[in-house]
């Protein structure tokens, strides 16, 4: 049968045997995670580069409009295209920056996002490790993002990109802690921080805690597309008051990097979503005699979720940025906590007897 | 209270979140409205004010321009430069016609000056995008352009005493 | 209320404080008033029951190099009563000063900042009398009849 | 697998010790020497866990101080800083040195 | 668990790697680069700071609004509070009642000091 | 290359089998400046900039009907930096004409300018009696397309915006002249 | 360019909470300022102390050109004084004149005037409610709104060729018959136009996070509103009665029934309400006229070079689509106008700014400039 | 390998605190400190404590860095190029670090820690998922530190000890908030 844990077993089966035959077994310890590096890699570039595709053309469909299509069957290349130019376009340094943070900026950006992709599980035993403190370790790993941000408004040298750098430090932070609290339902429930981990736990369980725990998923979503900087928390980068926010001052492959950060973190907010709220890669209930192969499921359930990601995006108005950090403090963390007692009293009513 | 109406808010709002959701995604089912302008394009309507040409008769082998130099007096942008001869037979005929398509702006004026069906706007020729600004002055020959024999392009030039035969139709 | 009968109100009402008032040939009702009038006039005109000409529509100015004079034009118009008014002060060309009517109509701010601009008429006690369309470090008054400059090509007709 | 021994943890937080403590003493702004200070408290901490872990490694105590560690730490850059504000705000500087102007 | 975290720090090189690639290819190609075409202009006013096409003025540094750092502040206390959450929800079953109890003053303790914030009006956006 | 190649119009391929002697094969270099043409081509983001009425007609291109992001250039992107197409829609006038110079000059190069309307052009309506409205934007920046009309049809825009993309067909991408 | 109006700017060295005042420009190429306004914003943290808006970069001398031009050849440059609304400008200036030289536009062209004016009144509201929304941040309004536009510039083209400058309410009439089949296409277009605002307003109007930018945000008092010249649908959300169509009946007005919309609490939210009930009026208006669209001439009888009167004058006001709108002449008696001086609602509009914007945040001031539907042309001209 | 990582690990952590704390420009400085408090997470990992680096990357990086930056954003005026970063006593600190450092070498390697070769290299080992959630004294077997809920037993019941500075480490965090909001609210009369 086709899973994702099979895949991997053959691949890897394969590549240890390769390396039996070079002789370089000893090094197993090094190769293989290069490989799986270079491989999330790959399946990051082109996945981010089908996201800023479908997001044009989810945005063009929302406005009665067609969207990239002259380049590669439906428009598919568009975004490689974009990706070459940014490239190969020249590279302005503005003056008086600083020179070494706006250089380490960009890549702060990404591989903090990047890291986060470490502890996906895009099937059962398809991760690339999954660690014990998972989700703990993206919310941590993360928080680079921040300095990222703070660093590059800091040295690009303009107005705009150091006021658009701090809000959008300040925003992250704000919706990081209702980020946090939201998840915690979840991991009393399950007792594991490991990403599949409460997976399984959902699979015995059979339901997804997006029934007992719709207003954590309200919640997560809201912060993750706030971490994110994303509409209609795009305040950093409000272009009608700050221009380009942080990134104003960086052009040609620096920028494409901060874009290529912003949508990693899109996909690695809403695969933890989906692993935490949708049941990660599990079939949907009944349909399990399809023998749909996990990673289906599981890349089914994130577009969905990106794709109302993107929806709130093309279809709100945009928060002032006073409204929004009161959104986040006043609303979104009281509710979180209530939403945590809330949850406890009830585990309590439900099985409390049994657990003592 | 206070708690209930923080509540009620909440609520009040995730459901116009809703009904804003509910539009853009009918939308996004819906079909689009995009012509695709190279491959197709939009049918224009004649009186379109797209390109000026001057007529040419192709069975008197000439332009209708008499050289009255009323379109030239119409422009309120100075854009049209003519001249002309009087002929043998005692007939006006121009000689250079020059329209600077730099600065003209398109108002009709010219052509609804032109009391000899000489000057027209053509609909369809939208394509005029050049890389040197010299080519927007154009000549006699550049402008030159021969009313296809179609009924449909016998309607096509502007003219001010249109029959008032629309309305009232209700 | 037809513009006669509001023209034999205005002169009765404000009979030293104008020079004249006229409806002329396209209807419309001018008051031409002095310099020294100006002000306490548009005050009136706006506080007086009856009048209470609570909008200035409009303040231009009209250059007359041959009489040597630019003529300031105000349009009044009274939001309860519902009718226009035209009050012209004419102000010397060489140098033109006239009060400031910002005290009486906030509105007034810009459009006087624009004559100022256009036709270089100086408004006294203005809050902010500086250049509004043209550079800051600009030093003609383009609107006026005159006027003449290295970009400005005459159309030729 | 790990084969270090632990002095070269002791070591290490030797060192940066050494290191806070330089900062502490010669950086003449408020904020670098609250830097140090943090530099000082890590290397408690890697003390801490690292006897936890070599040393009597039953014992819970070595990660939970860790923990209230790293939790004083971070209400004290907290107030720290705001107390640095403060006194920048009243007296346009953050220069240790220039701090004896506050009983003035 | 070491060489699980290993995979982390292969990932920390990759992609730093894989950026600087994308650096070094992007100047390699990009105009005024190693093979790219030369253009000529004026250096001085393409790398000057973008304001909306005037000028700037006076220096692009300006201190902070002290809002700025309040919430900064309450973040790190609330990010404290998920240090000491996160274990107690992984054993949250197992402490019990009491366990619970025991968060809910602590929460409760820092509730104080939130609701303190919010009617000192430090949760304003200056 | 493979890749590349897969998702072309026919149009380009037609255009890169002239290009070479014997169909299919290709130098290394020939086959990067092709890929890197291409990208430019198809990837070219205007920046914000409109000024007056033809800006309008700006809109209306990126709008529903004609939506120019068929062509990839829908990302208006705000600051210059991003931005590879300058369409100047509107008049300019004098005082906007040293923005409009900065503008341009903060683009990182290749950057392309379109002239939209006959007031970039030439001054447009304005061109006699104006005292502020500069006379044709080429004689400050160099213009590479310029789209007559007042305004344009967007129609025309478009056709401007492929003009330029022909335009980058015809310009060399590497320092080294190709056939020296 | 010395930049002396920026070197003006004052500073106040330090502000309560320590933070330094700062100066941020917005334009003259900003995303947000619709065109080429350039706002001075002086700001201490996030809170603006001062907006100085610069005008004059779209300053074209529109009214100096318009001087050395025939009464027909000034109408081309009305479409330009406000290309969003060129038919309302085309109607002022060509009343104006009608009024400076008596002549009286026959009825069908009257009622082909309102039924065009009223049009544009629909596409110029439409794509200020994108334009505001786009300001606000949701950009797909701003979508919608131009792809209902196009249907109206396609009746405009259908009719005079052109889809952004007419020129097609002349002097003395308009420039030429609708086709037959331009009434039922109109017809067509208010019946499917009409569930449409509906949707907008499901997009806009109690989005909470519309209504948090815009409700209590920029509040003009009537009394203050009247001061500053405030005009139109701006005027109208804070319930002052303004409509020239009301007050000052032109065209067949006072023969139609329409409502004036009005709203009391006069901030952004009932900016925007007024607008958006607005076009539901217009649409009405545009029903009536079409209904009375009799066959008949459309031009008056005229010389062939119009002249007016020595020494005339008129200052006449129709309300466009932002609000008042009017025309100074004055006649020499030659066929160029002696002066020509165009009052735009943007222009008075605009000047409430500052005072609207001070003690609010900077997102505040696009919400409140993209509520008094501002266009710089008419700003500038 | 994983031995020379470590030591790549405590150079990167000893040279970054170093640069953090000799550098001029502030804002560097705290991005030194980041990449110290990085490293140092790196070597709680070789201390087999990969909940204390989540925390410590989470605290220190994404939380007490940050707030640094935003105090020395606040105090912007001090980052005054020509400034000396150091003050007066810069000798005297350099020989009182130096001394203290020597003084803690020689008594680390006098200590009988030096013999203590790696008592636990056995039990370090593998790890095992704790997707059970199973913890150490629960189940009696060897400790897994591994396990997050054990750190929870620890603090939280009773027994531990650690209930009550549990309860008073919010106390403090109480304090510390309220104390740091009224000191930077307070105007400057
Ligand atoms: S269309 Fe107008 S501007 Fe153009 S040539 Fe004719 S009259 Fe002149
Ligand atoms: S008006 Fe007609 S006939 Fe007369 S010069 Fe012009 S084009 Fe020729
Ligand atoms: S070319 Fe015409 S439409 Fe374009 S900006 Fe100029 S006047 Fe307006």
């Amino acid at each position: 049968m086709l899973t994702g844990e099979n895949i991997v077993q053959l691949v890897s089966g394969l590549l240890h045997w390769a390396y039996a035959q070079a002789g370089i077994s000893s090094l197993a310890g090094v190769i293989d995670p290069i490989i799986s590096a270079v491989v999330m890699f790959g399946f990051i570039a082109v996945f981010v580069m089908f996201l800023v595709w479908m997001e044009r053309k989810v945005s063009a469909h929302m406005q009665s409009r067609i969207g990239p299509n002259r380049v590669g069957p439906l428009g598919l290349l568009q975004t490689v295209a974009d990706a070459i130019k940014l490239t190969i376009k020249e590279d302005v340094k503005p003056v008086n920056r600083d020179k070494v943070p706006y250089f380490i900026a960009p890549i702060v950006a990404f591989v903090a996002t990047f890291m986060g992709m470490v502890v996906i599980p895009f099937d059962k035993g398809v991760v690339v490790q999954d660690l014990n403190v998972g989700i703990l370790y993206i919310i941590a790993i993360t928080g680079f993002t921040v300095i990222a941000i703070l660093t590059a408004g800091w040295s690009s040298n303009n107005k705009y990109a150091l006021l658009g750098g701090f809000r959008s430090a300040a925003q992250i932070i704000s919706y990081e802690v209702s980020l946090v609290l939201s998840v915690v339902p979840i991991i009393m429930i399950t007792g594991t921080l490991s990403l599949s981990g409460i997976v399984e736990y959902q699979k015995q369980a059979g339901y997804w805690f997006i029934l007992p725990q719709i207003v954590a998923f309200l919640i997560f979503i809201t912060s993750a597309t706030a971490e994110a900087n994303r509409a209609p928390f795009d305040i950093p980068e409000a272009e009608s008051e700050l221009i380009g926010g942080f990134h104003t001052e960086y052009s040609g492959v620096k920028f494409a990097m901060f874009f290529l950060g912003e949508y990693i973190a899109v996909v690695v907010s809403s695969a933890v979503a989906v692993t935490l709220f949708l049941g990660g890669w599990l079939p949907l209930p009944y349909l399990d005699f399809l023998h749909i192969p996990g990673f289906v499921w599981f890349l089914a359930k994130l577009l969905l979720v990106i794709y109302l990601i993107m929806a709130f995006r093309w279809t709100f108005p945009r928060l002032r940025v006073d409204q929004l950090m009161d959104f986040g403090w006043k609303v979104l963390i009281p509710i979180s906590i209530i939403n945590i007692l809330a949850t406890a009293v009830v585990w309590f009513c439900l099985y409390g007897k049994g657990a003592q | 209270m206070g708690i209930v109406r923080y509540f009620r808010n909440i609520l009040a709002g995730l459901w116009n979140l809703l009904v804003g959701l509910s539009v853009t995604t009918k939308y996004f089912f819906k079909g689009t409205t995009t012509q695709q302008y190279p491959e197709e394009r939009l049918p224009l309507p004649v009186r379109s004010r797209s390109m000026i040409k001057l007529i040419y008769d192709d069975e008197k082998d000439q332009f209708n321009c008499v050289a009255c130099l009323m379109c030239m007096k119409a422009c309120p942008n100075s854009c049209i430069k003519l001249e002309g001869v009087r002929q043998a037979d005692g007939k006006r005929r121009m000689t250079t016609f020059k329209l600077d398509f730099s600065t003209c702006i398109f108002c009709g004026y010219c052509v609804e000056a032109c009391g000899f069906d000489a000057l027209t706007f053509v609909s369809e020729e939208y394509e005029n995008s050049v890389y040197k600004r010299g080519s927007l002055l154009q000549d006699e020959q550049a402008m030159k352009w021969v009313r296809p024999h179609s009924p449909a392009a016998e309607a096509a030039p502007i003219e001010n005493t249109a029959p008032a035969t629309a309305g009232a139709q209700s | 209320m037809t513009n006669d009968e509001l023209k034999s109100k205005l002169e009765a009402d404000f009979k030293d404080q104008v020079q004249s008032v006229v409806v002329t040939a396209q209807k419309e009702l001018v008051i031409t008033a002095t310099v020294a009038q100006y002000l306490s006039l548009c005050k009136q005109l706006r506080d007086k029951s009856g009048y209470e000409m609570n909008h200035l529509s409009s303040l231009t100015a009209v250059d007359y190099p041959k009489e040597n004079k630019i003529t300031v034009v105000s349009h009044l118009w009274s939001y309860k009563n519902c009718f226009q008014l035209t009050v012209k002060v004419d102000v010397d060309r060489g140098n033109s000063s006239i009060p400031t009517l910002f005290g009486i109509w906030a509105s007034a701010n810009w459009f006087e900042r624009e004559v100022f601009d256009l036709y270089g008429v100086v408004f006294e006690g203005h809050p902010n009398l500086r250049r509004i369309m043209m550079p800051d470090d600009y030093q003609k008054f383009p609107l006026r009849k005159d006027f003449a400059d290295d970009g400005f090509i005459v159309k030729p007709s | 697998m790990n084969s270090i021994p632990l002095v070269h943890f002791l070591y290490l937080a030797a060192m940066l010790f050494g290191v806070g403590v330089f900062g502490v003493l010669a950086r003449k702004n408020a904020i670098s020497v609250l830097m140090g200070i943090e530099l000082m408290l890590n290397a408690v901490n890697i003390n801490f866990l690292a006897f936890a872990r070599y040393w009597n490694w039953n014992s819970l105590t070595g990660p939970v101080f860790v923990v209230f560690v790293i939790t004083i730490a971070a209400a004290e850059a907290a107030v720290a800083l705001a107390i640095i504000i403060s006194i920048y705000r009243h007296l346009r500087t953050a220069n240790v040195d220039d701090a004896h102007y506050l009983r003035g | 668990m070491l060489e699980q975290y290993g995979y982390v720090l292969v990932f920390l090189l990759a992609g730093i790697f894989f950026i600087l690639m994308a650096f070094i290819t992007g100047w390699v190609f990009s105009p005024n680069g190693l093979l790219g075409l030369r253009y000529k202009y004026k250096k001085e006013i393409l790398e000057d700071t973008y304001e909306c096409g005037v000028e700037t003025q006076g220096t692009s540094w300006f201190r902070f609004n002290i809002s700025f750092y309040l919430y900064a502040l309450l973040f790190v206390i609330f990010d404290i509070e998920t240090v000491f959450l996160y274990p107690w929800a992984v054993s949250f079953k197992k402490l019990g009642v009491f366990g619970f109890v025991e968060m809910v003053v602590f929460i409760a303790i820092l509730l104080v000091g939130f609701a303190y914030a919010w009617k000192k009006e430090a949760l304003k956006w200056e | 290359m493979g890749v590349g190649l897969k998702g072309l119009s026919n149009k380009d391929v037609e255009l890169m089998e002239s290009e070479s002697n014997i169909p299919g094969l290709w130098t290394l270099e020939k086959a990067v400046e092709f890929i890197f043409k291409w990208a430019r081509k198809n990837s070219l983001w205007p920046l914000q900039f409109g000024t007056a009425c033809c800006a309008i007609e700006m809109m209306a291109t990126a709008a529903g009907r004609y939506d120019i992001a068929r062509f990839g250039a829908e990302v208006f992107r705000p600051s210059p930096r991003q931005a590879d197409l300058l369409i100047a829609a509107g008049t300019i006038t004098e005082k906007m004409g040293y923005a409009l110079k900065k503008l341009y000059e903060q683009m990182p190069k290749p950057s392309w300018v379109i002239a939209m309307g006959s007031c970039t052009i030439a001054g447009g309506p304005y061109y006699y009696d104006s005292y502020t409205v500069v006379k044709g934007i080429d004689s400050f920046i160099p213009v590479d397309v310029y789209v007559p009309g007042c305004p344009p049809r967007p129609e025309s825009l478009i056709h401007g915006l492929m003009a330029i993309q022909k335009k980058i067909d015809d310009e060399p991408i590497f320092r080294r002249r190709k056939n020296a | 360019m010395t930049d002396l109006l920026l070197s003006q700017v004052k500073l106040s060295g330090e502000s309560q909470f320590g933070t330094d005042e700062y100066v941020v420009n917005m334009g003259p190429q900003h995303p947000a300022t619709h065109g080429v306004l350039r706002l001075i914003v002086k700001l201490d943290g996030e809170t603006v102390k001062e907006t100085i808006p610069v005008l004059g970069y779209l300053h074209r001398s529109i009214e100096k050109i318009s001087e050395n031009r025939t009464y027909p050849q000034c109408i081309t440059y009305t479409d330009r004084v406000d290309y969003v609304s060129a038919m309302s400008v085309n109607l002022a200036f060509a009343l104006a004149t009608e009024r400076l030289m008596g002549i009286e536009a026959p009825a069908r062209a009257q009622w082909l005037r309102m039924v065009f004016v009223e049009l544009q009144r629909l596409a110029s509201h439409l794509l200020w409610m994108g334009a505001f929304a786009g300001d606000i941040g949701a950009l797909t309004p701003f979508l919608y709104g131009l792809r209902e536009r196009e249907r109206i510039l396609d009746l405009f083209e259908m009719t005079c060729g052109q889809r952004l400058t007419y020129n097609y309410i002349r002097i003395g009439g308009v420039m030429i018959d609708v086709l037959p089949e331009f009434v039922p296409k109109c017809r067509a277009f208010l019946d499917y136009f009409e569930p449409k605002i509906a949707e907008y307003e499901g997009l806009l109007t109690y989005n909470p996070i519309f209504l948090e930018r815009t409700k209590g945000v920029g509040v003009i008092s009537p009394e203050v509103g009247i001061n500053a010249g405030i005009c139109g649908p701006s005027l109208r959300g804070s319930g002052v009665s303004c409509d020239v169509r009301k007050q000052q009946p032109y065209l067949f007005y006072d023969q139609v029934k329409f409502n004036e919309c009005l709203e009391t609490a006069g901030d952004c939210w009932s900016r925007y309400k007024v607008r958006m009930n607005e076009m539901r009026e217009s649409i009405s208006i545009i029903r009536q006229s079409l209904d009375r669209l009799e066959p008949g001439p459309i031009e008056a009888k005229m010389p062939p070079v119009l002249k007016a009167p020595t020494n005339s004058e008129i200052y006449s006001r129709i309300e466009s689509s932002r609000g008042e709108m009017g025309v100074y002449l004055v006649g020499d008696g030659t066929a160029k106008p002696w002066k020509v001086k165009y009052r735009c609602a943007s222009f008075s509009n605009l000047y409430l700014l500052d005072e609207l914007t001070r003690g609010w945040k900077v997102a505040d001031i696009m919400a409140v400039l993209g509520s008094l539907d501002m266009i710089v042309p008419e700003v500038d001209r | 390998m994983s031995n020379l990582i470590f030591y790549a690990i405590a150079g990167i952590v000893v040279a970054s605190g170093l640069l953090s704390l000799t550098v001029r420009n502030l804002f560097h400085c705290a991005l030194f400190l980041a990449m110290t408090m990085f490293g140092v997470s790196g070597v709680f990992l070789y201390l087999n404590s990969d909940f204390l680096a989540s925390v410590q990357v989470l605290i220190y990086v994404g939380a007490v860095t940050v707030i640094i930056i935003f105090g020395i954003s606040l105090t912007r005026n001090l980052m005054d190029d020509r400034a000396k970063a150091m003050n007066r006593q810069l000798l005297f600190a350099v020989l009182a670090a130096a001394v203290l450092t020597v003084i803690l070498f020689a008594a680390i390697h006098q200590s009988s820690f030096v013999t203590q070769e790696h008592p636990m290299a056995v039990t370090l080992g593998t790890v095992t998922s704790d997707t059970q959630s199973m913890t150490a004294v629960e189940a009696g077997a060897s400790p897994v530190f591994q396990s997050v809920g054990y750190l929870a037993d620890a603090l939280l019941l009773p027994q531990n000890g650690f209930a009550f500075a549990f309860e008073f480490v919010s106390i403090l965090l109480l304090s510390a908030l309220v104390g740091a909001i009224v000191i930077a609210r307070k105007d400057p009369s």
